[in-house]
């Protein structure tokens, strides 16, 4: 277990007072703490939202991407340095909105990477629009008559196409939430968290108190993560109670990088740049 | 018989997709290139995997070639289609080669002195090789026969092509090359004035195409990743490094679109993986965005655009130069990238070497430009040309262990600095960490996207990458006398039409030169003022509707240039285009 | 006491996001719009929802007015930050109202002549509204007493503010703005020389900002259908038509990505309804290459570009004209687009019906290119500048129910046409069945990729449509005198610090003229050439790092501006930049 | 019934001989003979890619947009102009590759579209690339060691992101599959038929015997497709046996446009343009 401390940044959050990002922030960091990876050993891709601003807050290795494109350029990075951990953490917009392809591609995939993604069912960062993950009839700026879309299911979706874990946690817990980061870093293979997060000004049906009241643990109920229809059944249970914990799991599953052939010798990254000559008088050939 | 002429003629193969117009013409090729003689090779393909009329076209001379032509001494038709097509392209005295069983007018194809070879291919191919589809193979050997070029030269190259059927394979079609080589000999030889005879040659050569020649500076340059999306005519060079990959090591992913392939490029290079992603001007579009996120956040990363006529879908198979002003401004805001424009398979080779240096130097997105033409073409080019001790990494300011180890203080990725240069240090060291970051930032990568005085200072050391990255830009290629009464402008893979055309000036006495730009950008106008002044008339030669680098040439000097010679149909330029062009505007004028 | 200024100062609201700086700010300047006063006002947001440090600022005078200027008259601090951030900004003899409660040490304040107004206004807010919220209901009406703007203003605002929180809340603000004004004009007034006073105006006045302006220039147009995705500063255009949709039936969406916003409109457009789209330039990358598509297929779609600082994420809530060469050549290959950039909110308003029709006109993407500055400024405007009467809608050639019923032969789509305008038919009619087509095709719509003679017919065919637009392309706005010694080239949204730095030039004798374009693209060559003769030294001003414009204009015309005024650091232009920059080059000169 | 050869083109498809595209085409044709659809009270929406050009073989109003973008466009169309029947035809590599986010979107939105994907699991056009539901180990140009990546499952990603018609049908049987495709346009809602097509070029593995030899259909055993959880789980059937028919269907779900407020009052396109002057005044006077 190392100290937290170490992930501290000089950078104050600009997060709204009581926005559920902190605790997603305190969770990150407690569970590289307890899993005792430094910050120069893992890298955290970002897209652009309220959410995603989350390793400005840390010492860590870091790339804040653009808008909905974390996941392929995390991806990039695992495949030119599988020895890194590597997280992505976004927003549902990024996630779940324009980047819902690069989510859908990951699934099927199953790189090593641990997806967090911080579900406030809005659009925080620029004020307060709806998003995917927005219930049915909600009212923004963009919707002044509710939405009409029926919201996007994040779970049932990774447990549908292909995901290898599959958890959801709530920020108002973080330590919960911790633990639910930590199991799915451990996991070899493409994990989703995503994380129940209140945004307080632009979110007022999802709030801490609305969550408190519907939220249970899936392990408190003997839950058994191994069954997939019964996880996908169980992603669908939304209403006076709202489980979080681990849906689904399987171990064991080649990892994307497992499987790539150029990988087979090591990180690229390690190795030298250029080609041996012989190499090169022997691709010549081909040509000759 | 009209007196022959030796080792200088064109030869076109044409017929439906499936019928191996492709692979047919290559082997052809590569037999003449093994009899040493220098040959350019052309192809039009169509949108369509089976059936419609393509062609593929072998140009072949004593002497390096650097374009095709249009005429076409002879023509190899596979179809009734490709005679009625193309039997207009061929000159007087030429012929066509065609199966007897095919309704062809012998009338139609002998107009204007051009002589109808028929022959029993099919049948030679059923007798002796026992498939139809061996037919070809025959006309293989017809063509051989035709131009009496030894036969051994084909049957190397049919050993070598069909070694990995089986040797049964091979030897029937050996057989049925020989017996359409026979026939043709005993036939037609007599009356065809153009012949191709081997000639020793002292330099060892290569055969390569555009596409091959820039997978292979890939590779030599260390590139180590490359994502990418198949689009016509860029997805070959993903193909070919996909086919190298587990040998040399490179990662090759396809994704589920452009955007994907940029960004998963610039994760790996954000790593320390030379990194890059090639498509076509469509999917470029969908790159545009990351392509402001690699010039923000610094990261090299290098994507080939390989041009074919648009707008939009427009004709996925046929070529333009049609993207050069919309690279050069691609993404919001300002930021540096490099944009270089090969112009030979040599150039597509050390394009991508320098690219990756270039890259990784000035960290930034470098763009190689390139289109159809250039990826379809196949030359004989030689092997001391891809010298690999003159192949040099240079990864630039990139921090070794030791010196990240020596460090005092903490690392800033985005340190100010006079050249605009930030030394690079590569995640997973333990000094090494920092945020690189698409929204403006301060040195160490922290958001600082309110603060004036940091953005004019971050922005001025980016943009500062350019004006140090000009030293190393190389002024275009001067082809041709001092003094010249006209000047060619031109960029990219017009090069060889351009060149050619150039020389047939000259040897009418015409002062012609070329100005070639393989670097367009940082553009170097200090190299290029000078070569104005004594340009004569300065006519812009583009494979577009616009003259679009001549646009860029008047934004950047103010100078005009007096003509435009573009074409747009979307086939590419040729020496006979751009004389007849030179001539109609000279009569015009 | 100094002698007072009537009518002609800056008031800043400054505070944390959240505290009302925005809405205060806006309510304000419409309590002195309905004092019959001209205001225009200016922003500056952080990137972030709650805290931070954001202004709002509010110029005001008797005259029109069209930029924001620097100095600031009268601050209004809602946080300790804003008083040590923005005091610097306050003129010798302006004031800083701010509470007792904050820590702040009045020297600090009082350095140059500024002058402390420290007021318990939270104490007013709770003693008199039982609220500390309401602290910045008390600070505006002080800052009304300390102007001596009679109240009866700012009671009418809070009426019309809170009325929809009931009758309890609007009564307690008023009470609180009250005790507020009254404490205000107590103790300060008297040393305050800026003061405020109605005035009657007989033609009616509208406030308006630029986002607004171009909501409803849409709405005035026919635009009946906007997908988008939000997108900083560009988001509250659809956030606005949103609020509209229901009553004025416009289908409004919020889609997935950029790419869905602008193909959905597409969609739209091409069954018949106006249609657009509006983003920031990180959007707009997504959207490069449908814009190709709307090229190819000839749809009328509208896309609005609100520009912010890039290159990528950038500075989401700052300003910057980065973007006019990449909207220019955004795609690949060649295809019409018409470029405007609107300089003032009444231009926005006009440009937007404009935009409509001539993309139905022309069948091609339409631009409009405005700016976070833009976006976010309000100004009072005079209602006849937007008389309904003088919006014309023009659909462009297309066919009637009858003219389809009367039409013998096949409809022709793609029909070639010396205008290269096509006439046009709406899905749905039996005539009218046609295929629009991002490939190249033919007069039908099919398919035709391959034929060389098509493709030449179709690309000029497209490209004359650009040429026909010409005619009616506007040329620049010429302003200030003949014979200029100094001409002011600018564009866009730099129209109104322009215009001001151009009269407060001419007002000190030196005889300066601005050309301002709106519309950019295609260039209106010929109008520009004659102007260009006679501008004595030609100075581009522009909101971005590399003088985009000046570029265009060289490559267009030769002529190389002599100097450039640029600004990027994230902030507007403003007439008092343009002058310090103007007078710094001619002390270097 | 109308006679089918109302919908002829002189223009003669440039598809591979035996191609699956062309049951496809035909089967098209007959469903909208059956349901006596004019040509001009259709528009059929495609991508880029072989499939693709499907409308261009016929006379019916149509769009050949760019590759991954015909659903956008479609859902564009049909909001402008809900009178008409919009069908969208694409390729599995438009549809579940570039084109993925819209199909997931899509799903949620309910827009009373027929989307009909041509699954060749192959990139045809481009010649041979694998595709998102290439079969993990698929040996093509781009992954000469054979792909790593799980198949994508269209049917239940489309089950699960809340599509209220999604059937599978078979290009050898298109009969069978102007059935289908009938039942689709008449579903009120969104519908999706993906159709089994072999590609004779570029997919050597799932050609017409493999499938002749593997495929029954879902309404001859009695299938419910009002059961959504049986539907996701049949939708996992690939082996050999393969189902094909209407795997679930949910009627009486309100469609996209039939919830836009701005709709109430009939299609745009039929309405002037412009603003009532009145109006017009009262929008300024919320500027007065
Ligand atoms: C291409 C692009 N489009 C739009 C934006 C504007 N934008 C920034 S953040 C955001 C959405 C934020 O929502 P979410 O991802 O849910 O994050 P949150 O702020 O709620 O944490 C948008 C649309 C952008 N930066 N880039
Ligand atoms: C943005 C973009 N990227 C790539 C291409 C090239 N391209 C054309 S069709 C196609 C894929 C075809 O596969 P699919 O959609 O499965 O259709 P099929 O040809 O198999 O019917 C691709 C990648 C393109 N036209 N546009
Ligand atoms: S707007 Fe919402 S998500 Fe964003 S920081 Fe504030 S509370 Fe958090
Ligand atoms: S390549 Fe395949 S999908 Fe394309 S036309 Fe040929 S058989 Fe059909
Ligand atoms: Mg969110
Ligand atoms: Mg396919």
């Amino acid at each position: 277990m190392l100290d937290v401390k170490i992930y501290n940044s000089p950078v104050k959050p600009t997060w709204c007072p009581g926005c559920g990002d902190y605790g997603i922030l305190n969770a990150v960091k407690a569970a590289l703490a307890q899993l005792e990876i430094l910050p120069h050993e893992v890298a955290i891709f970002t897209g652009i939202g309220c959410g995603s601003k989350l390793p400005d807050y840390m010492t860590v290795t870091a790339f804040t991407t653009i808008h909905g494109r974390p996941i392929p350029v995390a991806t990039g990075a695992k495949l030119a340095n599988p020895k890194m951990h590597i997280l992505v953490v976004a927003g549902d917009g990024d996630t779940y909105g324009i980047g819902a392809n690069h989510f859908i591609q990951a699934l099927r995939r199953n790189p090593d990477i641990t997806l967090i993604v911080e579900n406030n069912m809005v659009y925080g960062l620029t004020k307060g629009q709806y998003a995917p993950t927005s219930q049915k009839g909600m009212v923004t700026s963009t919707t002044p008559e509710g939405a009409i879309e029926v919201a996007l299911n994040p779970l049932a979706m990774a447990i549908t196409g292909g995901a290898t874990f599959v958890a959801r946690g709530f920020s108002g817990d973080p330590k919960h939430l911790a633990w639910l980061i930590a199991e799915a870093i451990k996991h070899k293979g493409f994990s989703l968290v995503d994380v129940l997060q209140p945004c307080v000004v632009y979110n007022k049906v999802q709030t801490y108190d609305f969550y408190r009241e519907r939220v249970y643990k899936l392990e408190e109920e003997g839950w058994d993560p191994a069954d997939r229809k019964a996880a996908w059944e169980k992603a669908h249970e939304w209403g006076d109670r709202i489980p979080i914990g681990i849906f689904y799991r399987v171990e064991g599953e080649p990892t994307y990088e497992d499987q790539v052939p150029a990988l087979r010798e090591g990180a690229l990254t390690t190795q030298p740049v250029g080609l041996d000559p012989q190499a090169f008088e022997a691709l010549l050939n081909e040509f000759a | 018989m009209a007196e022959s002429t030796v080792n200088n003629m064109t030869i076109r193969l044409a017929g439906e997709a499936g019928q191996g117009v492709d692979t047919g013409g290559a082997g052809f090729a590569k037999a003449l290139a093994n009899a040493g003689l220098w040959v350019f090779t052309t192809s039009e393909f169509m949108s369509r995997i089976r059936g419609g009329l393509n062609f593929y076209q072998i140009r072949v001379a004593d002497h390096p070639l650097y374009s095709h032509v249009e005429p076409v001494n002879l023509l190899l038709a596979f179809t009734e289609e490709a005679v009625s097509e193309y039997a207009g392209t061929v000159v007087p005295g030429g012929g066509v080669i065609y199966d007897q069983g095919l309704k062809v007018r012998e009338e139609m194809v002998a107009r204007n002195g051009v002589q109808a070879f028929p022959m029993p291919l099919v049948k030679i191919a059923q007798e002796v090789g026992g498939n139809r589809i061996m037919m070809n193979t025959a006309a293989l050997g017809a063509a051989a026969g035709v131009v009496e070029l030894p036969f051994e030269f084909i049957a190397e190259i049919i050993q070598r092509n069909f070694r990995r059927k089986g040797d049964a394979v091979a030897e029937a079609n050996l057989k049925v090359a020989e017996a359409g080589y026979r026939y043709a000999r005993e036939h037609y030889a007599a009356g065809f004035p153009w012949k191709l005879q081997p000639r020793k040659t002292s330099r060892p050569r290569l055969m390569m195409t555009g596409n091959q020649a820039i997978g292979l500076g890939a590779l030599a340059a260390g590139c180590r990743f490359i994502s990418a999306y198949p689009m016509t005519p860029a997805s070959s060079i993903m193909e070919w490094i996909a086919a190298h990959g587990a040998r040399y090591k490179v990662v090759v992913k396809q994704t589920e679109d452009e955007i994907a392939a940029i960004t998963m490029a610039i994760g790996a290079a954000f790593m320390g993986a030379r990194a890059m992603t090639a498509t076509s001007g469509g999917g470029f579009s969908l790159m545009v965005e990351a392509l402001g996120l690699a010039g923000m956040a610094e990261i090299p990363v290098v994507v080939v655009e390989s041009q074919r006529p648009g707008p939009s879908t427009g004709m996925p198979t046929k070529t333009e130069q049609g993207d050069l002003l919309f690279v050069l401004h691609a993404s919001q805001g300002e930021f540096p990238r490099i944009v270089l424009a090969p112009g030979t398979i040599e150039q597509c080779f050390w394009t991508m070497v320098r690219a990756f240096n270039l890259a990784e130097k000035y960290q930034c997105p470098v763009i190689v430009l390139t289109d159809n033409y250039m990826a379809f073409q196949a030359r004989t080019v030689l092997r001391q040309d891809f010298d690999y001790t003159k192949v040099e990494i240079d990864r630039g300011a990139l921090l070794t262990k030791e010196e990240l180890e020596q460090m005092e203080g903490p690392y800033l990725r985005y340190k100010i600095t006079e050249s605009g240069i930030s030394p690079r240090a590569l995640p997973g060291h333990p000094k090494a960490v920092f945020q690189a970051c698409s929204d403006e930032h301060d040195e160490y990568g922290h958001f600082e996207d309110e603060d004036a005085e940091n953005r004019v200072k971050m922005q001025s050391k980016r943009m500062r990458k350019l004006r140090t990255a000009l030293a190393e830009i190389r002024p275009p290629e001067v082809y041709g006398p001092e003094d010249p009464e006209v000047t060619f402008l031109t960029w990219g893979t017009t090069y060889g039409p351009v060149r050619e055309a150039v020389d047939i000036l000259n040897s009418q006495g015409v002062r012609a030169r070329m100005l070639h730009f393989v670097d367009i950008w940082p553009f170097p106008v200090d190299a290029v003022l000078p070569l104005l002044e004594r340009s004569g008339r300065l006519v812009a030669v583009e494979n577009n509707g616009t003259g679009q680098f001549a646009h860029l040439l008047r934004a950047m000097t103010g100078r005009e240039v007096d003509d435009r010679i573009l074409r747009f149909d979307g086939r590419p330029l040729s020496p006979d285009y751009i004389l007849r062009k030179f001539e109609e505007a000279r009569i015009h004028a």
